[in-house]
């Protein structure tokens, strides 16, 4: 089918829970109304209300009950409505989630995913536009998932539905209905853990993931440069090897993301080349992000986002150096 | 009684009793919840005799406590005049007149709203009373942190409307005359209700003749830090009230779906404060509890409030409620506004003849007009002001992420393409 | 009533009474706690009738509900027959011997602690009761994530003793034994009480003939996460039984500073689930309660029950209660020993002359004896543990730093000096 | 006086509190028992229980309470029992403490502190030995200080006392007691945002902080080579300063941190070394830092902290690229 990023969520539920009478989808909001941004339309007509369900605002049990929900051999996927209503539950994700299995020595284990719309751009409230991935990849056990394309979010919300262990699911909500690409209707897998090249180039190196892409591949295209554009996709476990190997090529590398700057996971990918390809570098790397300020409110907040002009002074500076 | 020996493996069932009266009791609730049939009905009959079961312990359960909503004028304007608090006149009229602004109020703004003037907004129709009645009996030396359907209360604080139009624009000034007037809005449902324990125990520390309230939904009881916040204000004795607009949805999720106690007032039990329900449409009475409430907290008793409500229309201006529930349970509501219900009380009283519905409704609308105008005047702010006020003294790194971003602007002008909203009010 | 007119700042406060009997209830409450008259007494005076107060709304608070705690053996050992569970005279018999094997384990792991061989350990002293008669009512296909302080629970559900040595001696196998056996110890407090809300509600999805229990102190008990998973099961109609042995005592914390209710189990009312307040130290009411319990949780209503005990030690090995509280204190609950109030119960019953109390320990101190043995004996781990087991199938990028790991410690044995203890049981 | 490091934060304490009548001292156990580390032993006796106040187990309360305190003009330092105890409350620092002062424009703001001892090597029970730092300095608003002598402690304490921003105060409880040095009675300020060179040499650039300064200088005197070792001291805001000016003078650098290594403040400090030294850099900064899983429980933790071999490995490795 031809799906826009949200129609891809909605029909990646759709197949698995068609396929695993196990997968659980619930939330709040997410059953009568089909969630705040219709994710799970549809779904609990089709599928019944014990298995989607409207859970009450309670950011903490919905994550830690999908942990109990996992232990007993269901397949929760979790919404949280906004990803800046994930910190209430930070603790269910670094106390249990991410490391069940290991407390146990793989006795148990939490195959589940937490949905959520991460970034700014929505002309939303306080709280809606956060993106805090980078706390998240520092938490051993998680796995972090941030896709571009409706083709990506199926095929990886496919994948972290079949995954054995926690994913975080983060949804690029400001593209969630800008993009539109077919999908296959099956439930094919876009594997978790490998990055994707949008563009083969030999001058430089532009690294970036979610709603960051499309203004990283605009700047690029506009500046007409032939750089390998890299879309992370997975945050946690990184692909190393593909961000090595392009800039072992390249020699120069541009870092693009939302989150603030500082601790961002900028700084894991400047390590990642720093170990393996520090003497290809040509120029010190740019990281072109979000300032180191909460994400502004709406009024402001597009001159907090890395919009193409300031990723392609970005790219020009590196190449320039 | 069961007898269960786990360590054999028998079970003797035989003198089980399927707990019937729970049941019952439980459904009696969701048709509460469901509203077919009045919750002033329902409210009345909580008190269900349990039906004799087969349980040795002493449980308690919902049919253990009846809490008894508070209402002093009834839907159909009925009241018994002994009931009625000792206001003077003046302030008769005066809830009458907030309760009409915040009415016009909600009205204008949705439509400032549809006309791309602001971002989203959460309307306020059908809590009119529940909001001016807990406002009233506020003093100025009082906080309140509420979450953004509350906004004659905040105005009762000296909060101004071109304020709460900016903070609808996503203007970050919003905020800080609202802070300048001792009030905020939380954006996080819950989560804000930990620093109202705070203040109030800031109040409690400097022995201040003030309290402290905090404004929430239904939905904000499920929250954990509702709990440690209402739970902690409990042991430390401080002077929080803890009003709870129960207006029976959170988004699409109806109350029965928050939780399965019969009120939010009775989780007071729990935490060892007192608390009081309600009707949240009888402006009299949120305005006697919450009179009481105060006098509660300013003695080291935080207290509960849960006005029993009702939200008309949509969660917000992004919301289309006919998704998730019946326009049948909203007509049942129309009926029992709580403006007309007031109407009726003034017109009992003899005081009816004192308001000029019309000229206070241009009243309301110039005072509207002038903030909108004010709202749209307010002066263009300069782009660093995403990067001050985070620190006290801006750290190095930011510094420099300002000045080459300053530097970047004045490069690049075709950034201004990409900036879709401009930086005023 | 008191009228406070707030915009003209007039407040005619004549008429209100200082709440005289809330803090009459309060003082008791606090005499409670301070445990310088026995608690049955207070327990059983909680109904203190509300001094006429001069408030107009129905406020509900402390006085408004006595919840009376369930016992069946009276401290002295008296009881009424008619009230004593139908059990065999096996698992009458049964109950002494887990509570006499708990008290056994508790002193020989601190005996163990003390000389260095294990990390830390929380005694159960006081708790027998509590322990062993919320354990025995529970099925094989029950699950139970618990804190540290159930360990006969645990036992009964098929936890081994080796692997509680094990537990205690910071080894990460141990808890993979405990799951296999549906338990885990949650050490975070209070945070795993969302889990057990979710495997309860996967019983209820797969329709399991099972129940989930959460075993947790008092100090839990003022955790979001707590009230979340509780409220949470409430709504979902969940067989989780949530357990509360309230010891009084978090750490230094007594229970009238966690929260200013009379009693845990009335927190069941602000959740809409049932409750029930036991007498911790008789075994016999613990078991009945959960035996009732786990009856109403199959039928999918989540229950919380409040067993009322005392922590006779410190928190751990690492406490000192003598810098908190009073050694007179604990001297009454001394005298309150669950086991000496059970023996007499036995012996009224005629079944003491079954019992062979020095054979019993004996037996006991054989089977410790074996498992500290085993755990003596178990086998050394690689180091390669400390990676493996965290993802089913392990990142390249942690496949590496293992891989160096490894290589470094073969390259450099100095490394050894640094290792304190070593990667065994 | 002659103080340990719990010494010297009881000590820091007693003098602000002795100055500042707004000081309040509140956590689990912190005033009839002064702490489970006796950090705060003797201030209740001294100061009344009015100011210093034994909670309810309720870490979401205590933090957002301190910031509601701090809102009414108090100057609250709360105490979080263990660091791994802290996430339940993170969304208090993230959505609340953080940024109070910057959704008000300056109108309110937040001093306030928190305590928490971090850590490994103190053979305790799971979630007893966490590091997180890097997730608490990702958040824009956040001071983040981790003192590691005495000195530095009440220094660090006394200025995070006085600081008109919120600061999360990472205490490295393994050497609470094993360092001891002279320290002046008086409220001196080590100021928040300077790193101190705590040996000066021209090969080699050790960065570290907390407790794992003494195994670093351990490692650094046994290799016995010439390196300048800085004591980050505050995460942030970082340093950059001293980090750039060193690595610029010796063309090496190591970075020692005992939290997980992906997503680490390493990430951090190396895109810092990217972005303002990079052509001075003979060799890839070596990382040596815990493994990207959970703190193991105590009986293997030790092969899981940074020792002096394992730094010195890492030193041998960029000196000898
Ligand atoms: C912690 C958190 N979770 C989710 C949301 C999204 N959200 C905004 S308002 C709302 C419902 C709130 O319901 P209630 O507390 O009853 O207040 P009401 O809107 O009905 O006045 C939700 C789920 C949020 N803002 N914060
Ligand atoms: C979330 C959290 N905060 C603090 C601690 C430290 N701590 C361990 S046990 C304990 C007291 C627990 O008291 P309670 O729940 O009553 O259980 P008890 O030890 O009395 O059986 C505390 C504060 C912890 N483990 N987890
Ligand atoms: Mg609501
Ligand atoms: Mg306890």
């Amino acid at each position: 089918m031809n799906a826009t990023i949200i129609e891809a969520i909605n029909d990646s539920l759709t197949t698995e829970m068609e396929r695993d009478d196990r997968v659980m989808v619930f939330g709040e909001d997410v059953a009568e109304n089909g969630g705040v941004f219709r994710a799970t339309e549809g779904l609990k007509e089709r599928f019944g209300a014990d298995r989607v369900v409207d859970t009450p605002l309670s950011e903490i049990a919905i994550v830690g009950g999908a942990v109990g929900l996992a232990l007993y051999g269901l397949r929760p996927v979790a919404e949280i409505q906004f990803s800046g209503f994930l910190p209430p539950a930070f603790d269910q994700l670094v106390t249990h989630a991410s490391r069940i299995r290991w407390r146990t020595r793989g006795e148990w284990s939490a195959p589940l995913v937490v949905r959520t719309p991460y970034g700014a751009g929505v002309r939303a409230l306080e709280h809606h536009s956060e993106s805090l991935e980078g706390a998240y990849g520092h938490v051993p056990g998680l796995k972090v998932v941030v896709p571009s394309t409706p083709h990506d979010t199926k095929g990886l919300l496919n994948a972290a539905m079949h995954d054995p262990d926690p994913v975080v699911f983060l949804e690029p909500k400001h593209i969630y209905r800008s993009v539109r690409e077919e999908i296959p209707d099956d439930d094919y897998e876009v594997p978790i853990g490998e990055a994707a090249v949008r563009r083969v180039g030999e001058d430089v190196t532009v690294i970036s993931w979610g709603a960051m892409m499309e203004p990283t591949l605009e700047a690029v295209a506009e500046l007409g440069v032939d750089a390998d554009v890299i879309d992370l996709r997975t945050i946690s476990p990184l692909d190393r090897t593909s961000i090595v190997d392009s800039v072992k090529k390249t020699g120069r590398a541009v870092v693009v993301h939302e989150a603030a700057r500082s601790g961002g996971w900028g700084g894991e990918i400047i390590a990642t080349i720093n170990d393996e390809a520090l003497m290809y570098l040509e120029a010190p790397i740019e990281r072109i992000t979000g300032f180191d300020v909460p994400v502004p409110l709406l009024s402001m907040e597009d001159y907090y986002l890395p919009h193409p002009p300031r990723i392609a002074a970005g790219i020009e500076r590196v190449l320039e150096y | 009684m069961t007898v269960v020996t786990a360590n054999t493996g028998t079970t003797r069932a035989e003198s089980f009793t399927v707990r019937a009266s729970a049941e019952t009791n439980r459904a009696a609730l969701c048709l509460y919840a469901r509203r077919l049939v009045s919750w002033y009905e329902i409210a009345m009959s909580n008190n269900l005799s349990r039906q004799a079961l087969d349980l040795d312990a002493p449980w308690i359960s919902q049919d253990t406590l009846s809490v008894e909503p508070h209402q002093i004028v009834a839907p159909d304007g009925s009241y018994d005049p002994d009931d009625v608090p000792d206001l003077t006149e003046e302030a008769f009229l005066d809830l009458y007149r907030w309760m009409l602004f915040e009415k016009r109020y909600a009205e204008r703004m949705v439509k400032l709203q549809r006309r791309g003037e602001l971002g989203t907004f959460g309307s306020s129709r059908g809590h009119e009373a529940s909001i001016v009645g807990s406002g009233y009996p506020l003093q100025d030396s009082d906080w309140l942190l509420g979450m953004g359907r509350e906004t004659m209360a905040m105005l009762q604080q000296g909060v101004s409307l071109r304020d709460m139009i900016l903070f609808w624009r996503g203007v970050d000034d919003a905020q800080q005359f609202l802070a300048q007037e001792n009030c905020m809005i939380g954006i996080s449902v819950g989560g804000y209700l930990p620093l109202v324990t705070g203040i109030g125990w800031g109040m409690k520390r400097m022995d201040a003749d003030a309290v402290v309230t905090a404004h929430f939904g239904d939905g904000a009881t499920s929250t954990g830090a509702s709990h440690e916040a209402i739970n902690f204000a409990g042991v430390l004795d401080i002077p929080a009230i803890f009003y709870c607009q129960n207006n029976q949805w959170a988004i699409s999720t109806p109350f029965e779906k928050q939780t399965n106690a019969n009120s939010i007032a009775q989780r007071a039990i729990g935490y060892g404060v007192d608390g009081v329900r309600v009707d949240g449409n009888d402006v009299l009475a949120v305005h006697a509890a919450m009179t009481e409430a105060r006098e509660l907290a300013s003695q080291g008793n935080p207290v509960i409030v849960e006005g029993l409500t009702y939200r008309r229309g949509g969660h917000s201006t992004n919301d289309d409620p006919s998704r998730y529930r019946d326009d049948e349970e909203r007509e049942t509501w129309i009926d029992r506004d709580p403006i007309e219900r007031y109407e009726r009380f003034l017109q009992s009283e003899g005081l009816w003849d004192r308001v000029d519905r019309e000229t206070l409704l241009e009243g309301i609308d110039e005072e509207f007009d002038a903030a909108h105008e004010a709202a749209d005047a307010y002066g263009p702010r300069d782009v660093e002001e995403i990067f001050v006020h985070l620190y006290d003294e801006m750290p190095p790194a930011l510094e420099a992420q300002m000045a080459s971003f300053g530097e970047f602007l004045e490069t690049y002008p075709e950034m201004d393409e990409h900036v879709d909203r401009r930086p005023k009010g």
